[in-house]
């Protein structure tokens, strides 16, 4: 009865009036579909202003990130606090330049976190697309060629007992220098980082898709991909894959939130980007100590981990609806 | 006694809010039910039956509905009808179940899966009579007698899945009646089963109707079904009531043009008796070419011997198999070109198996299929994949077969794709031509599968299956599902496109009467081996084998006149197709009791 | 009175995870066993040597030490017991001696019995420590929290190889100290209770010690100073802002003491570049800029050493640029330290030609441009001098590249490892470093040539820098061989001179010990020369 | 289900064996020294020394051996000595850890009571919150509290617990005093404060580990539970006059805890693998902490039986997973 979907009440199976519409894109339904999902739009907008605030912020705003004030400069400019401040405090140290002050190296706050936010979306992201895409791959072997299924699931077992630390230490011995040779030393972190902290995510999402591929490989419009010759690599794209977006888009959800997290932890352990490189972990870690004093350099970054994750959960709710035909009928 | 309304549905109106603003299930409904009769109510898929009867319950909330307007009186035994649209949910939860029992849709789902029969049993009676557990069981393990069940006892402690799709109907029937319920709402209790359970079912409500004086509601669009029950028949169109009256009077007299034309859709056992071809039905309102018998031709196209296909039952600690599920057991039949043979039989009889193993989608173990003088066994993976263009098959499940998530042009496309034999715009138009061969408007063609009716989607699957232009193609129950207009619209349309392409098709049903209209020859299954085979004309006319007789005999008949009693009703529980590694069946050995016509000697196990 | 004022409570950052030092070089371990196992003398808060066990500390006035500098004779005070009750006795110290000295055991402080060649006893309370050269100074055996005196009746089963397997030797030594202890557990709490066998027997005045592990300096500094939960926090390595914050807290105080501890940049005297080979790399070419006495005079003028004093260490930190900065005789100061002067430092790179050519604002030496890779291992206040001392440098037109390294890895000596700080796969590092004791000479000797990490002695060897220079190494001889104080400190001087001005490295901050206690903790006395709570048997509970 | 269980478990031999010797080479690769906390006035001498009586000169493959032997030979012969008071193990040397050169074992067993006192009861409280939320979520969908649930979940599960922690602690412990911030493992219950005390020195942990797994677990029960929500079984039970409470805190709860429980059962290892950062936050002291000292320790002989236990949980709750599914749900048969 829910599935029984039409556009009009009395509308007949066997009646085939047209529909008053015109043909419609496929594009087109998702977008419709996802426009009217309250908390995706809320979700994309919210994302959509913190990507262009971090991506577009340091080229409009004057203050630098990395600027370290010298000479008498220092102890004027160190410490400030963020201008809001003076709303209770008409005695705070504040200059409306630093509108969320400075750190106790005089370095303003803003620019840090719109810069900190590149490395940290940037990683977030690329990490979670690298696990999602390992754990899809990994999952959907195991659930589909069930010859690869055992192997398959004890790999999986066997990464989820794998220390992480030991295995940083290990790549960073083995790949660090080829890698800033080849493409810089930040980019080389970069590429490092996004790559461990993938590699040591996909599990969950592994064994979750090959829960569902296992289903769905049963589901008689598999046999009749087969049927129709459609070529096993055809069937996993064109009608597996799809079929198992739902748990995929969740798990990329709180994927990003693990990678921004776990990026924080890696610099604070020393194995992260090189000091002088805020990311929004980082900040938030560097700040606990002095969090009675200047509650603003913990407060900051944890509202923009939390909104970021936020965002992308709303996003990915409103994407997982719109992208599932089923739903977007309603 | 007859004449008082147990009760009255009067101007019913039900919303439902959707996405698009709100809409009607059903606009102004009403009709009586009086104790001790069955009322049935008939009509097309989506016509507002299931919301009419679930709003009697007040269940239509929770599934999203609003009763909008209209009254829905019930005599709760007192004579002081209550008005149940705007009943406190305390005084529904002592009707539910209670007074009004209600047996569901899909016996598949509308049991819990993780408790026991016993437990679901017992749950009504308990809160509604007050029992002690073991009262309650006892008074559970008698109904599950009277619904026929065998072994009762041990039901009791198995889960749904364990039952079969006929047990576990009985269960749910068990379930509504426990209570005594003084109404009995039957949502279409037998669409999913085989003749034989749907035959036995049946007489089972019949006869708790006759013995207890409930009044049913009977709801169907089987008209076969509703001769052999209805006392009073109400036909619902588009979410309105058309027409009302005995059932004598709906199939003598029909007024209204639908109801005509439904009766007209409905295929009868015996009207295809004396011809011996095929033909298309004749149907109300369509404009229609001349009706053909399909000839065919007499050369073989498909040539099945001693075909065996058995599935692994494993266990033990190293994943050994240890049994075998003996699904198919040494078949041999042939196809010919611009033909349909028919497979029937009971479900579980191997008949899907049959007609996959033909298509190698499973492997088959033994046997011959040759498939215009190739050999299907030998082809290796690419010439199977190359010999698939010219078998094709229409899955039993038209839902289950489309894929949820594409577009219906892309899933009639990807045959095409997957040759390489078109592609852009000719791609495009090679598409459409196949939307308009199966009479769907082009603009469908953007749809998702959720989106159609069963009887579009199963078009869509036969698009699929036509892209190809396959020389065969199996046809696995693919007009089960549907409401007898589709079906007939649908059988209509392979037998168009047989008589237009000369097509073969491998027609897998337990329907007989739709057996009996659209094939050439037919197979009677059992336990996976041909009991029978031979000419239509012949096996229909003269069943020699037992339980071809056992079968023919189950056939609900479309005539209020041609009831079956209960006598008439002999059969079996189905022996178990699984036998140890070692077991070696007998050979088939089959007997011409006339010229094509076949039955096995050997021993099947009936 | 002994045990009258209950139960002290001290929390360590790291956690202790063996009480017995010989086998284990951790500070931390050192400390939490000195409160059970005691030297023959130890050192004050001062640096001076005072008698622990013994009557005095030999001298060759007092006869002590022989006049060729080439015997020592201890003399155990009278009536000494274990906290068993078994007598203490000299043949307990020369068990100690052929327990750090078996070839198997694997003893962290072998190197306090360098150049011993015997230990003999002619009777109960008398150690005679025979030394196979002159040696003026031979304060190395049995002296300081190092090298303690271990019970030969429970260790004897533990010698060599089977050192590890008696652990309940190891967790639970008997001592002649203030303390036994009740329950360890490794890596995190060790409950301890006054000795009942102590010598004083109105000492100690605490019945019982908690001795908790674990966690961060800041939880450490909270637990004192903020929620007074516990009496005694070690080693507080914070921002002095935070510890001013926390000591506003009003539970306690933070007390700071110097040792020889100071925190440098080295700077590369081999070319680190990554195009060369790994086994070049570190050794053989040298440096293409740092070679050179403008660059890196001028990055040393560069840096304000004030501010990172201010921002890094507070009051446990003091501008220095002598890299032995304690004891206080063999310091230098020399001019300009104290002040930054990037002008200065502009005008002698350009004075020296090397001058920004292309462009981009970073000067070329001979066509390379001064481009550093500075790196150093993860800690906040590493963290923050790296981001000044960058800023400051590429005001003088030298760009670096930030890297930091987990502390484990950074010194670990892992020849595996590209990231350790021996192999120096850097053009500066900055770290910080100390010795034991009150006399440099061999901490002098990491300056000299032959010390030098190199892929044939897998990496190890003091010569961080692979400074090399002759006059260094004939001064340091001569020191080794002079025993005349005042002389000996003028040698030390002039070691410490041409380290620095010959680019060994740039000192930044000599830094002292912090470490916190409650205010109603009594007793506190910080040594930096030994153990922290050396003088635990005074420690009280003030009002 | 037996023989589905004995062969998982006969196949999780050679898994947890190939497992090791991955961690063991891993452990092995990785750079980092026993001798990297001795301080750097200890000469390179005698660390080099030191070195080799932990033995570390011997090849590998010897080392691999000799802890294959100490961990599955001498360490089940220490357990038997130690419950029937035998002697087999008499004289063998254990699994001994370099930092402390006592047997890695003793150590864990003594780490283990407040791990899973602290980690385990967080692990409850989150279970005992998360179900009711996520069930009433699922049943109001789209209501203020299923708007606020996810608000709320999404946030504890992105604020890491090294900032949570610190908070409470600034908040409970050093502003209102309430609570001690530094967990006291020496405490021994055995009267009414006491247990007042463990509960308070309990509490800021557990509620910092709570909110995350909170956070994750409401997030399962509710889709699970919408999932079943609108199944045709609930509508069955519905007709049969059930109340409201009865059908979804019996009918749909039961379907909807399948997945979850296995959820829920797949977490356990990490009970006992601790919460690293938790653990060093409030000073707990515990496996978590015991892993993290280890690896900076590089006490290779810990991390690696530490790791293997830690694999062998893991493997060992997945068939219980597994199992539990197949018990839970009775469709599901292993064969
Ligand atoms: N939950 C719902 N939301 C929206 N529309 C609904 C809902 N349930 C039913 N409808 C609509 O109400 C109408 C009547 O549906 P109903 O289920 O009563 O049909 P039916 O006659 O029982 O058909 P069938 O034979 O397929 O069971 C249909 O058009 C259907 O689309
Ligand atoms: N993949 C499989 N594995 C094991 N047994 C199977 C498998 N598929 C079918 N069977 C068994 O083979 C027998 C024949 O099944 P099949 O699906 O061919 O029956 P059918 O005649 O098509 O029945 P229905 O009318 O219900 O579709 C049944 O007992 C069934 O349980
Ligand atoms: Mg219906
Ligand atoms: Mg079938």
């Amino acid at each position: 009865m829910t599935e029984a979907a039409k556009d009009q009440p009395v509308q007949h199976s066997s009646v085939q009036t047209e529909p008053a519409s015109p043909p419609r894109s496929q594009w087109h339904d998702i977008w419709v579909q996802f426009k009217s999902h309250r908390g995706a739009l809320f979700g994309a907008c919210l994302f959509l202003v913190i990507v262009l605030g971090v991506v577009v912020g340091p080229f409009v705003y004057w203050n630098d990130a990395k600027f370290v004030p010298t000479g008498r400069d220092f102890i004027k400019l160190r410490d400030m606090r963020p201008i809001y401040h003076i709303l209770w405090d008409s005695g705070a140290k504040m200059d409306w330049a630093y509108p969320l002050g400075t750190d106790n190296l005089g370095r303003d706050t803003l620019a840090r976190l719109m810069f900190g936010g590149r490395v940290s979306l940037a990683v977030g992201m690329a990490a979670m697309i690298l696990a999602l895409i390992l754990g899809s791959l990994i999952g959907v072997m195991a659930g589909y060629f069930k010859k690869l299924d055992g192997l398959l699931m004890r790999l999986t077992d066997l990464f989820l007992a794998l220390p992480l630390l030991p295995m940083i230490l290990v790549a960073a011995v083995l790949f660090r220098e080829a890698l800033s040779k080849s493409i810089g030393p930040e980019g080389g972190v970069f590429v490092l980082i996004v790559c461990l902290i993938g590699i040591t995510s996909w599990m969950p999402t592994a064994r979750i898709v090959r829960g569902d591929v296992l289903a769905i490989k049963e589901r008689e419009f598999v046999l009749a991909a087969r049927s129709i010759g459609t070529k096993p690599s055809n069937i996993i794209t064109r009608h597996i894959l799809p079929n198992v977006m739902s748990p995929i888009m969740v798990s990329a959800t709180l994927g990003i939130a693990t990678a921004i997290i776990t990026e924080s932890a890696l610099s604070f352990l020393g194995f992260g980007f090189p000091p002088d490189f805020p990311t929004w972990g980082r900040l938030l870690n560097d700040a606990v100590d002095r969090m009675t004093l200047f509650p603003e350099r913990v407060v900051w970054p944890g509202i923009l981990i939390s909104l970021t994750v936020l965002s992308v959960n709303y996003l990915g709710d409103g994407l997982r609806d719109a992208l599932d035909p089923r739903i977007r009928g309603r | 006694m007859l004449d008082h309304p147990i009760a009255q549905i009067k101007g019913l109106r039900v919303e439902f809010q959707t996405k698009d603003g709100p809409v009607v299930g059903v606009e102004n409904v009403s009709f009586d039910v009086r104790s001790g009769e069955t009322l049935c109510i008939v009509g097309e898929s989506g016509s507002g039956k299931s919301v009419s009867s679930l709003s009697l319950m007040r269940l239509v909330e929770y599934g999203g509905g609003t009763i909008a307007g209209g009254e829905l009186l019930f005599d709760p035994g007192d004579g002081k009808p209550v008005d149940l649209a705007k009943a406190e949910t305390d005084m529904m939860r002592q009707i539910r179940g209670n007074q009004i029992g209600m047996i569901f849709q899909e016996p598949m789902t509308a049991l819990n899966p993780v408790f026991t029969v016993g437990r679901q049993l017992t749950e009504g009676l308990r809160i509604h009579k007050k029992m002690s557990k073991k009262e309650a069981t006892a008074r559970a393990i008698e109904i599950l007698r009277e619904v026929r069940i065998p072994e009762a006892e041990r039901r009791m402690t198995q889960y749904p899945h364990e039952l079969s799709g006929g047990m576990r109907q009985r269960v749910v029937i068990a379930m509504a009646m426990a209570c005594e319920p003084r109404l009995l709402i039957a949502d279409e209790p037998t669409t999913a089963l085989d003749v034989t359970i749907q035959a036995e079912i049946l007489a089972l409500m019949d006869r708790l109707k006759r013995d207890t004086g409930t009044a049913v509601m009977f709801i169907t669009h089987d008209m076969a079904v509703v001769a052999q029950m209805a006392d009073r028949v109400v036909v619902m169109y588009r979410g309105n009531k058309v027409e009302e009256g005995t059932v004598h009077e709906i199939f003598d007299a029909p007024k209204h043009d639908y109801t005509k034309s439904l009766l007209a859709a409905v295929p009868k056992l015996g009207e295809m008796r004396g011809k011996p071809y095929p033909e298309p039905m004749k149907l109300m309102g369509v404009a229609q070419a001349e009706i053909k018998p399909i000839k065919g031709s007499d050369q073989v196209l498909l040539n099945v011997e001693n075909l065996v296909t058995r599935f692994p039952v494993k266990g033990g600690l190293l994943r050994r198999t240890v049994a075998q599920v003996h699904a198919v057991e040494d078949v041999s039949f042939k196809v010919f070109k611009g033909q349909t043979l028919s497979l029937v039989g009971e479900s579980g009889c191997g008949k899907s198996t049959c007609g996959r193993s033909l298509l190698r989608l499973v492997e088959p173990n033994a046997g011959k299929i040759e498939f215009e003088g190739r050999d299907i066994r030998a082809l290796n993976p690419r010439e199977l994949h190359k010999a698939r263009l010219d078998m094709q098959m229409i899955f039993q499940d038209p839902f289950a077969s489309l894929n949820p998530q594409m577009q219906l042009q892309d899933q009639v496309a990807e045959p095409l794709k997957n040759y390489a034999i078109a592609s852009g715009s000719e791609l495009q138009d090679r598409v459409a031509a196949l939307f308009d061969r199966v009479h769907l408007p082009r603009s469908f063609m953007r749809r998702f599968p959720h989106e159609m009716s069963g009887g579009q989607r199963q078009r869509i699957a036969i698009a699929r299956a036509l892209a190809l232009n396959p020389k065969l193609i199996v046809a696995d129950e693919a007009v089960s599902a549907l409401d007898v207009s589709v079906q007939a619209q649908v059988l209509n349309l392979m037998m168009e496109l047989q008589a237009d392409l000369g097509l073969s098709f491998l027609f897998i049903s337990h329907d007989m009467a739709v057996v009996e209209r659209v094939s050439h020859q037919v197979g009677v299954m059992y336990l996976g081996r041909l009991v029978e085979i031979g000419p239509r004309e012949r096996v229909f006319e003269n069943p020699a084998h037992a339980y071809t007789q056992a079968l023919m005999s189950a056939v609900p008949i479309a005539d209020p006149k041609q009831r079956k009693s209960e006598k008439d009703l002999n059969f079996k529980p189905i022996p178990s197709p699984i036998h140890p590694l070692g077991y070696t069946p007998e050979p088939s050995q089959y007997m011409e009791v006339e010229p094509g016509h076949f039955v096995l000697t050997t021993d099947a196990g009936y | 009175e002994r045990g009258a004022d209950g139960q002290v409570s001290i929390i360590y950052w790291q956690a202790p995870s063996i009480m017995n030092p010989f086998l284990s070089g951790g500070t931390k371990d050192i400390e939490a066993a000195s409160l059970v196992i005691e030297p023959l003398a130890r050192y004050n808060s001062s640096g001076e040597m005072v008698p622990w066990l013994v009557e005095e500390v030999p001298t060759v006035e007092n006869g002590g030490v022989n006049a060729e500098l080439t015997q020592i004779t201890w003399k155990i005070k009278p009536g000494l017991k274990w906290s068993d009750g078994s007598d203490f006795t000299s043949g307990d110290v020369k068990f100690t001696y052929d327990y750090c000295t078996h070839p198997e055991g694997g003893c962290a402080q072998v190197t306090k019995f360098e150049g011993v060649t015997s230990v003999e006893t002619p009777d109960d309370l008398t150690v005679v420590v025979n030394f196979g050269s002159a040696t003026p100074f031979p304060y190395g055996p049995f002296v300081g929290g190092e090298s303690p005196i271990l019970q030969a009746a429970q260790f004897s089963e533990c010698m060599g190889a089977k050192a590890p397997e008696c652990t309940e030797a190891n967790f639970n030594p008997i001592g002649t100290g203030p303390f036994v202890v009740d329950e360890f557990k490794p890596n995190d709490v060790i409950t301890l209770s006054a000795n009942p066998n102590y010598r004083d027997p109105a000492k100690p005045a605490f019945a019982k010690v908690l001795f908790k592990g674990g966690g961060d300096a800041t939880a450490a500094g909270r637990a004192v100073m903020e929620t007074g939960e516990f009496d005694y926090a070690w080693n507080l390595q914070l921002a002095p802002d935070v510890i001013a914050q926390m000591e506003a807290g009003g539970k306690g105080k933070a007390v700071a003491g110097f040792g020889p501890l100071l925190e440098r940049i080295m700077l590369n005297n081999t070319n680190p570049s990554a195009d060369l080979g790994p086994e070049e790399r570190s050794v053989i070419r040298p440096h293409p800029f740092l070679s050179d006495p403008a660059v890196y005079k001028a990055m040393s003028m560069a840096i304000d050493r004030d501010l990172l004093v201010e921002i890094g260490y507070g009051k446990a930190g003091r501008v220095s640029c002598s890299w032995v900065p304690a004891p206080e005789a063999f310091a230098i100061n020399p001019e300009g330290c104290d002040t930054q002067d990037i002008a200065g430092a502009n005008a002698m790179l350009d004075a020296a030609g090397i001058v920004d050519t292309d462009g981009d604002g970073i000067r070329e030496k001979d066509g390379t441009p001064l481009k550093l890779l500075y790196q150093t291992s993860t800690n906040a206040v590493r963290q923050d001098f790296q981001a000044l001392i960058k800023q400051w440098w590429s005001e003088i037109g030298i760009e670096s590249e930030l890297r930091n390294i987990n502390s484990s890895v950074f010194f670990g000596g892992d020849p595996g490892s590209p990231d350790t700080f021996q192999k120096f796969y850097a053009d500066v590092e900055m770290y910080a470093n100390t010795f034991n004791g009150t006399d440099p000479q061999s901490y002098f000797g990491n300056g000299l040539c032959d010390k030098a990490p190199r892929p044939e002695t897998q990496w190890q060897g003091e010569n961080i820098s692979r400074f090399c220079d002759e006059e260094f190494d004939a001064l340091h001889a001569e020191l080794s061989a002079t025993a005349d104080m005042a002389k000996r400190i003028e040698i030390g001087q002039k070691l410490n001179t041409i380290v620095f001005e010959k680019g060994g490295m740039i000192p930044l901050v000599h830094r002292g010990r912090l470490s916190a206690h409650a205010n109603s903790l009594g007793g506190v006395d910080l040594n930096v020369w030994d153990s922290e709570l050396w003088n635990a048997a005074d420690w009280f509970r003030a009002e | 289900m037996l023989t589905f269980t004995i062969r998982r478990l006969i196949l999780a031999v050679p898994t947890l064996l190939f497992i090791s010797l991955v961690i063991f080479l891993l452990l092995e690769l990785a750079p980092g020294d026993p001798m990297a906390q001795v301080p750097l006035t200890v000469p390179p001498e005698v660390k080099e020394k030191m070195r080799m009586a932990l033995g570390l000169g011997e090849p590998v493959h010897i080392r691999f051996w000799k802890w294959l032997v100490q961990f599955f030979w001498i360490e089940p012969q220490v357990l038997v000595d130690h419950i029937f008071g035998t002697t087999f193990s008499q004289g063998d040397l254990r699994v001994i850890s370099w930092q402390t050169r006592s047997p890695v074992m003793d150590i864990v067993v003594q780490r283990l009571p407040q791990t899973l006192s602290v980690v385990g009861t967080a692990y409850i409280v989150a279970i005992l919150i998360a179900l009711p939320i996520g069930i009433y979520s699922a049943y109001r969908q789209y209501s203020w509290f299923d708007q606020l649930g996810t608000f709320v979940s999404m946030v504890g599960f992105s604020v890491p617990p090294f900032f949570s922690g610190v908070l409470v602690i600034v908040i409970f412990s050093v502003q209102l005093g309430w609570f001690p911030s530094i967990y006291d493992t020496t405490l021994v219950v055995n009267s009414w404060e006491s247990f007042v005390k463990q509960l308070q020195q309990m509490v800021m942990p557990v509620m910092v580990l709570a909110l995350q797994i909170t956070a994750q677990l409401s997030r399962f029960m509710r889709a699970s539970m919408l999932d079943n929500l609108n199944q045709d079984y609930v509508r069955t039970a519905r007709a049969k006059g059930l109340g409201e409470y009865v059908v979804v805190m019996v009918h749909v709860l039961r379907n909807s805890m399948i997945p979850v429980v296995t959820v829920i059962a797949l977490g356990i290892p990490s009970i006992f693998g601790g919460a690293i950062i938790t653990e060093q936050v409030f000073k707990v002291n515990g496996i978590g902490q015991l892993l993290i000292g280890a690896i900076q320790a590089n006490d290779l002989p810990m991390v690696q039986t530490l790791t293997f236990i830690f694999a062998v949980l893991i493997v060992m709750f997945n068939l219980i997973a597994d199992v539990l599914y197949g018990i839970l749900d009775p469709r599901i048969r292993y064969d």
